[in-house]
């Protein structure tokens, strides 16, 4: 064999075994001594290890391995992450209802609110770069305070929390008296 | 001619076929239907019986034979202008057909050889990529929704009604977390405490006072209790009408 | 990105992704549509594609997959350990022909091209992954459609099923001819 198909056994070798192949494996592969085996490994390093390749072929102690050029990890996270539909649930509505009228706010406080677990929702509204951690409470475990991101108000249109419409208590006092009169009801009906 | 087949040596009844037209050099759009049925029929004698599956799909095809055989003996009874159809016809286009893929399967069987040997690469992404979350444009999640502050304002509105509903005290009898603090010894104080020497109270107005059902069934168990012990009596004036408590305490 | 860095990029893609990756995630990944994306896939496989590489690159009905050169295959089997070759027997080969050529067809359509059962074909077949079912007939019993795989176009070294060698009358001539030689041998030997 020629050194162009010398070089183009150890691509084929190094390409196929994905893990670091020891020199003295790839020697007796090819059917050369290690030293010539070294040279060629390094004559394809010269020939990879440029801009114009998104493959590298990388030297470790008494082995090679090819992997991706790091200057192209940003398209792999591209295909990786196709993009998702980020779909903010009832659930994710009321949690970041709950955040940005009553912020800052730990979990504990949210879930006194809504009466259920809010860990997924919290989650999901921090992937979506909506909420963020504003701090800690100083009480008893130091639990996380969360708070609206500067976009979220960007999204809305709004500069400040304090631009949120107002949540009046005259409507709050509205509601018990709601509550009281559907009671009567329902006790009228029963009878 | 001794001729020694295995069963497996063939795929099926078909490839036999075709196995014999050609060891014969005979022409397949005219087979010699006679001496190609008897050599299969003769195949088909020796075959063994263990493959009853295998068996089956080679006697069906003897069956077509010997039946083609029959109509090409039989003397042609045709009027003029009809166009006599080739008992064989049906069996060679099949054949034609068969062998085509029979064909395609040895193109196949070669191509296979040398595609074996391309060897492919597991997949192995950076961990930097794997680990990679990717930003999200928050305003593009908002724009995705129909959602804007008015709605967001109702939506929190609604959380707290929901909370308020909770713990208002009214309503909250409706709910199940204080039913086992309503207990009858509790009703019977407070319905003697409202009876207290009045007469004539409707029954259903004391009724009308509870706020659940749980607490209208302890009222209940509450009066049937107090006129037991004699704190209380009961009439009614005809069948359906009014009930009237009268408390008999001083 | 200008055409060399694209083309770095579908390497790193290729090499990082091992399995076929579809043209459509790759266009997403580099940012450029359908069409220049299969340009520049095409561009990457006459780049690689010749015996000076040891990598090579396929092109599978709508994706594209890096491999190795063939023509290194013995070198490699001294350093690495070849998959396990299914065994294709003849009846195998037979469905399996018949499903590449006709796709999509029913059980029924193939046993009546073969003139047998081919029930445990189908299943080997289906167990190999070299077919896979593709639908339902608009028939009585709805019954199922079988066509190739991915996984087929690769065992047989083929980018589509168009690309299979076609079965002209002359092919069949020659096969005849090829046959008749064959069974004068094996008469001779016989008799």
């Amino acid at each position: 064999m020629g050194t162009k198909e010398l070089l183009a056994s150890i691509e084929a070798i190094l390409f196929a075994m994905g893990e670091a192949v020891p020199v003295k494996d790839i020697a007796v592969a090819i059917e050369q001594d290690e030293e010539v085996t070294v040279g060629l490994c390094h004559m394809l390093m010269d020939k990879y290890n440029n801009s114009e390749h998104g493959i590298h072929v990388i030297e470790l102690e008494q082995s090679f391995q090819m992997c991706t050029n790091q200057e192209y990890y940003e398209t792999l996270t591209k295909i990786i992450n196709t993009p998702k539909k980020h779909v903010l649930t009832d659930v994710m509505l009321e949690t970041l209802s709950i955040i940005a009228y009553s912020q800052p706010v730990t979990k504990a406080q949210i879930e006194k609110i809504r009466g259920v677990k809010c860990d997924h929702a919290v989650n999901k509204l921090l992937e979506y770069n909506l909420i963020e951690e504003v701090g800690r409470l100083e009480a008893p475990g130091r639990p996380m305070l969360f708070g609206t991101t500067e976009d979220f108000l960007r999204s809305f249109g709004v500069s400040s929390v304090d631009d949120l419409p107002v949540i009046d208590e005259v409507k709050l006092e509205d509601f018990k008296q709601e509550a009281i009169k559907e009671a009567e009801l329902e006790f009228n009906v029963e009878v | 001619m001794d001729l020694q087949f295995k069963v497996e040596a063939f795929t099926g009844p078909l490839d036999l076929l075709l196995h014999l037209i050609e060891k014969n050099k005979v022409n397949i759009y005219d087979i010699p239907i006679v001496m190609i049925t008897e050599q299969y029929l003769d195949y088909v004698a020796k075959m063994g019986d263990d493959d009853m599956d295998t068996m089956s799909e080679f006697l069906v095809m003897a069956a077509t034979l010997l039946r083609i055989k029959a109509k090409m003996l039989l003397p042609k009874e045709t009027k003029e202008e009809e166009e006599v159809t080739d008992p064989r016809a049906e069996l060679v286009e099949r054949l034609i057909e068969y062998k085509k893929y029979k064909y395609a399967a040895l193109e196949l069987k070669d191509m296979e050889i040398d595609a074996y040997k391309t060897l492919y690469r597991k997949q192995e992404l950076p961990k930097e990529v794997v680990e990679y979350m990717p930003t999200v444009d928050a305003a593009e999640v908002i724009s995705n929704t129909d959602i804007d502050l008015a709605r967001l304002n109702d939506i929190f509105n609604e959380v707290m009604k929901r909370m308020t509903d909770k713990v208002d005290p009214v309503r909250s009898k409706f709910g199940k977390i204080e039913k086992e603090k309503i207990s009858v010894e509790d009703k019977i104080i407070d319905v003697r405490a409202r009876l207290k020497g009045l007469s004539g109270i409707h029954f259903r107005s004391l009724l009308k006072a509870q706020a659940s059902k749980l607490e209208l069934v302890v009222t209940f168990l509450a009066i049937l209790e107090l006129m037991k012990s004699g704190f209380l009596s009961v009439r009614q004036s005809h069948s359906f009408g009014e009930i009237y408590l009268d408390s008999l305490e001083g």
